[in-house]
């Protein structure tokens, strides 16, 4: 089982979501975040006084599936948050040992989905 | 604000047997004049602050990465019209006739005398009443140096041409057009510009998704309804100056049957509302019911001296319901993108009033034996600025778009008019999924 | 609004000769006629304003998943309320009175001349006051639905039977009660409707824990307190039109004392308030305080007419100081859960202050040597309007929650009423805890 | 409340042929002083109402951290300030003078009749107003406690002598000082006073970051645009109570002129602000031009009764400009902290608004051929007045941080005020960044 | 070392705390998400519009604890958030190779109590 | 590959970022959080009922890095947010299995930096 996480462009969220469906991905657990990687950040200035903002707004995705999955999880995510511009985020892949759904006690692979 | 100074002239009034009878009667005229013109002031000073109420209205049914940008456009639609009002709209709208089209003397006030500038105050609230109301239909896409332009027009023409015909003696009032408060002249105009603008910018991005054949209508929900509501309150507050003020007198006494009719209307415009979204919805909504609220108080300002608390009842029910109609008919039929309902509530339910005039007036409506007379001079006036508003804020809008550009960019758009317009964030720290 | 009208009469008025002794001396009488209604109105718009302060208030004290409820119980108690009040209420409140019990005419107002248009505007906003008070102790849990039937009784029944008591020429009125602006009339009637429908309802989920024997209080923390305290400065705004007002004329020399009164009073309740907090939880609390102006207000209400400015200070402080222990009382030993504080701020304090006239009187009032008279019959008066208001609401609150249900569901209440009841979110895209 | 008895009296004054010459005289005087009298109480109620303005303005432009605090301030410095102004400020201001420097009589405004009474309510709003501007100047780190002294002191002897100076009847009222509604004596007034409080106080850890032999100046974001917007529209609707209530009388017929003035100098002080920024900075910013609305207000304040609309625009614009260069002065240059900007607001435009008067009174003014006496005498008052009000604030703020301590703690600042001053958070549940 | 991540219904905070704090459990790091899983979402409607929203508000924690804690915090989470209908929530597992306490800069099984 | 993620107090963020910058790590995402630990809360009272706050306001970082990176990023973390008092945070090590870069499918070790 693995842990995928993703930061992507807030306003990709959507066209992740529809393609996670597609692959009939549909568990998914999402915080906001900010971000301060590649992407330039911006200028703001407040009563007169400049303010470099780096780290912008981005959204995280945690995604837990079984490892048949993996590979239509990274697809749907790339698919859905690609834009080619800098900024459209990164994925990290993280090892799940254990997985338990609460309301009944499953555990394991079938927990995941 | 020397108190020795008043004082004096004041008791030099009032010791009794001082006063000649010709002091007295020069004291009542005295009265007379100061009692319409505080009158009027108060009145000038609640139709002010329904500007805050517009602000709020349209920043509670946006979204927060807007909300910098929209108190911009309200705080600049005030003072850049005030200024043009008076330096020219003024002039326009209440100066010399040239064939009963529009006025064309006393520009900037020159030699204004008070009474003069107690009308300049009471209008010049008018004037900017009309102009925001434009900015909520707008909302989330214009940019801000195109907006100030449409303000210097709207202020300082479109609005004093129309309102010249019925206010400033032009060739609707001739007919016996009947608009006391201004459901056409302020709330129509702006209704209709309001269209007109977001008619020319087209629709926020993802407002209206195609999905193969069919478009597909999605809701972008407004970020603050606490301060949306204050702002219906806010104009609710300001109105009861904008209706019983247009007495234009502190001495007329249908001041309080106004301020009366006034309420009822709003009320049932509230209840319509809800009781239309609850019926259409299943629930009842607080969005709609807000500008049931507004809608009923546009659909009275027109007829508030001249119908009975039954037919204000009955006035203020239809607006409510006619504004939920409109606003799903402009969204889901029309796809004319208004995030605040300005069209419906200004535009539409301005005409609504308009003719419930010549329905419910209790000497010459329809419904009360007054034959269709009225009636017809009322549909012709609410048509008539209808066509010169909508066309001239259509050219407008088109010339802006062509030259200096109305829209604000897809990535200005999606990171929010806040940041990109206006460098600055209106909710520093909050946590705020901007993805919806 | 056609100035050429207005000028022209204004005109005929002023030049010098013209006016002969007659209109002169009609001149003067529609003057006072004038000063009187736009007094009034004003005055009307102040109290309407102060819709708004208690659905900030409201808002303010409790949590963000409920806040567009409570924004829809507001609109809906004035609006429902101010129709009901027309069609209903103010005949109950004001017609002609059956055995100086309850008032039977003029029902829908019908045949209003410009002297009862005036009342009317004034008087709906005060029954609103009365049926709003009651939303911030039934908070968060209320089924919208029960809320509606709720606010048709209390503006068509509940207050304006004991409002007719005192104000309509009643009983109590002739017994000599003194109640200048409403102090029993509206607030306590308002807080004792708030009390039995607190009590019927029942706690909000997680209020009161048992843990074990005993009944362990929890905080439930309110979500935004700047738009409560702006809510509280409204109230304070409205009430210089609720108390000046109560004047019912323009004219009323005592209006510049009376705006004192309230002010010293508000004052002295917002730092006697807070030294209490001070005292009793360590720190000088927000929401107390601002719970202890709107106690100085309340308890000034039914004698800013009639004491010092240095009893005001003391009714104030006192009033501060008991909304602090009352609030306490009401949470921690009757476990009656009030959200906002309505219970205390407008029952108790009403009660204080009708009592405190009896005390403070500077002519009839106990420590002015005028004896324990008038003090009993304020006792009375505090007594049987507590006895009439909580008895009806308790019969009216029961009824409901047998037949339709008072009360959300469990879920309903967890997921919070804007979703549940009206399908919406208050602060949409705001990330907010809602555990807590 | 009774109508009854109201209804008698009226009808008694009204009935034709009862009122003799002698009655109507009577009736008309009684109007001079009712309409004095509802003019003023009406335009308090508006100046009370600014209130919470600067409260909204304060929370909006600092962190939500320090709400909960800046709401405690601001109820407290018009609660505690309106007692101190009964019992010892009003007194000191306008009782009898001392050789022309403080008064002496009347404390406790004992034996007020209604005149006085009406005079007290319209003058405890002013005090309160120059008070609360030192609020926004020392906002988020200044100890509660230490704050309530100074409230003291500033409502007690600080504004009340200067005040007394020029609308007590002393020295500079006696030298022909013109200040109309006080853009010196108000506004300057709680302008150096919040200067010497931010001076003293020293900046909020993090506003001036020292690298190297350089002082970095860093941004501190507000956290509530919309609530700061709302508070400034309330200041301008209040700012109409403000100047035109300064006539002091209802019957005055200068009204009129000075809410037109008022508006033009507010809306021209916004674009000037706005055009400024968007000069600098690149960008129209929502603070500064916010900012530039209230600049022009307060510089139209002392002579809103004696420039011409013309007047009002250049002195509104050049309000707008200086505030933005007077921030960037304070803020980069001399390194004094000033969160809302209120010492240029309120201190810079009230001397430019005050030196407005010498070039642009129509009849006196330099520019209108009147010479510069005027200008002199303007120049002696604003001086004088920065010179007593300066001082007297420093010694009082640095006997106070000797003695109290003026200032929280390190670890309380960062925690925010509102947790460690008053326990309590002010956006429960809603998810802050509290590192910016 | 293992990092336990739960997704829990919000109203379930307080007994999960509860439970834990049974176990001699202190430690905790609580952040906000937005879940889509099984249960279903509910439908708003904005100004006669209708909204699905199929994001839920959870509340996730990240418990880290050494192994010997693991089964006892697992039934802690299990036990306080439980209730047995769709929606409970999930618990993933995960290895945590290092850890240190900022503070002192104890590493490792010292540092995650 | 790891991920490192670190609890520290908010008033912290900007020395960790100046710290991090120091040593070249560029790439961090912040998230929001509440934290219960050793560290005392604090009590507010909300009208005159007492509240216990022990979830307190941190900053929850997470950045990827190679192993290379890695001592640099955790002395970085550690210099910048340490303070001494109870509170400060802690700091833990996850592996990744893959890491991808979504603007150009770049993976591994590449995409991380
Ligand atoms: N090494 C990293 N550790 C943690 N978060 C990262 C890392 N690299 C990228 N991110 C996250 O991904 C977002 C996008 O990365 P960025 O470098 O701006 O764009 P791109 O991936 O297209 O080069 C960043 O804002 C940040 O939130
Ligand atoms: N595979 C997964 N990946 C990420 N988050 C998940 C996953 N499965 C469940 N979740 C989280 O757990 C929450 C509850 O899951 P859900 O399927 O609704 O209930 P249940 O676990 O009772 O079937 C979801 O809202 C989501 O936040
Ligand atoms: N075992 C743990 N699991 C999850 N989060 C932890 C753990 N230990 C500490 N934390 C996080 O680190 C923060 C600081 O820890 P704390 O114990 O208060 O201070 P210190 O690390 O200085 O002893 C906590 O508030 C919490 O967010």
């Amino acid at each position: 089982m693995k842990l995928v996480i993703a930061y992507i462009q807030p306003d990709r969220l959507n066209s992740v979501k529809q393609e996670l469906y597609k692959k009939e991905i549909y568990k998914v657990s999402i915080t906001n975040a900010l971000g301060c990687g590649q992407q330039k950040g911006y200028h703001e200035s407040y009563r007169g006084v400049d303010i470099e903002v780096n780290l912008l707004k981005k959204v995280r995705l945690e995604i837990a599936v079984n490892e048949s999955f993996l590979e239509s999880t990274l697809d749907a995510v790339i698919t859905g948050a690609r834009t080619g511009a800098i900024g459209d985020g990164k994925i990290f892949v993280l090892p799940i040992e254990q997985c338990i759904r609460i309301r009944n006690g499953d555990t394991g692979s079938d927990a995941i989905g | 604000m020397t108190y020795a100074k008043v004082c004096f002239i004041t008791i030099g009034l009032l010791v009794p047997g001082i006063a000649a009878a010709q002091d007295l009667e020069a004291l009542v005229q005295l009265h007379q004049m100061s009692l319409d013109m505080i009158w009027l002031i108060l009145a000038a000073a609640l139709v002010f602050f329904m500007q805050v109420g517009f602000a709020l209205v349209e920043i509670g049914l946006t979204r927060a990465k807007n909300s910098g940008n929209i108190i911009m456009k309200n705080l600049m639609d005030f003072s850049a019209g005030a200024i043009i009002y008076w330096a020219f709209g003024w002039a326009v709208m209440y100066g010399t006739s040239v064939s009963g089209l529009f006025g064309s003397s006393q520009f900037f006030i020159r030699g204004a005398d008070h009474f003069l500038l107690t009308d300049w105050m009471f209008q010049v609230v008018f004037a900017a009443t009309a102009a925001t109301i434009v900015s909520g239909a707008m909302a989330e896409r214009t940019k801000f140096s195109a907006y100030l332009v449409y303000t210097v027009f709207i202020t300082g023409i479109i609005y004093p041409v129309s309102g010249h015909w019925v206010w400033g003696g032009g060739w609707l009032d001739s007919l016996g057009f009947h608009d006391f408060a201004g459901s056409t002249v302020v709330h129509s105009a702006g209704g209709w510009a309001a269209m007109a603008g977001a008619l020319v910018l087209g629709p926020r991005i993802g407002k209206y998704v195609r999905q193969g054949k069919d478009i597909s209508v999605k809701a972008i929900q407004g970020h603050n309804l606490p301060l949306a509501s204050a702002g219906v309150f806010f104009l609710w507050f300001g109105w009861y100056g904008f209706n019983a003020g247009s007495t234009l007198s502190g001495t007329d006494l249908s001041i309080s049957h106004i301020a009366v009719i006034t309420t009822l209307g709003a009320a049932a415009g509230a209840i319509g509302a809800m009781v239309t979204a609850w019926k259409r919805f299943g629930k009842p909504e607080v969005s709609m019911s807000l500008n049931g609220a507004l809608a009923g108080l546009v659909g009275i300002t027109a007829n508030c001296d001249t119908v009975s608390p039954l037919g204000a009842v009955i006035i203020g029910l239809a607006a409510g319901l006619l504004v939920v109609l409109s606003i799903e008919f402009f969204d889901k039929v029309l796809h004319i993108d208004d995030p605040v309902g300005a069209i419906s509530v200004h535009g539409v339910c301005g005409v609504w009033g308009t003719i419930a005039t010549g329905l419910f007036h209790t000497e010459a409506g329809l419904f009360y034996g007054g034959g269709a007379a009225l009636l017809g001079v009322q549909a012709i006036g609410a048509a008539s600025i209808f066509l010169w508003v909508t066309g001239a804020s259509l050219v407008l809008f088109l010339v802006i778009r062509k030259t200096m550009g109305l829209r604000v960019s897809e990535r200005e758009e999606l990171m929010g008019l806040d940041i990109t317009e206006h460098g600055t964030e209106s909710y520093s720290g909050f946590q705020i999924f901007t993805n919806m």
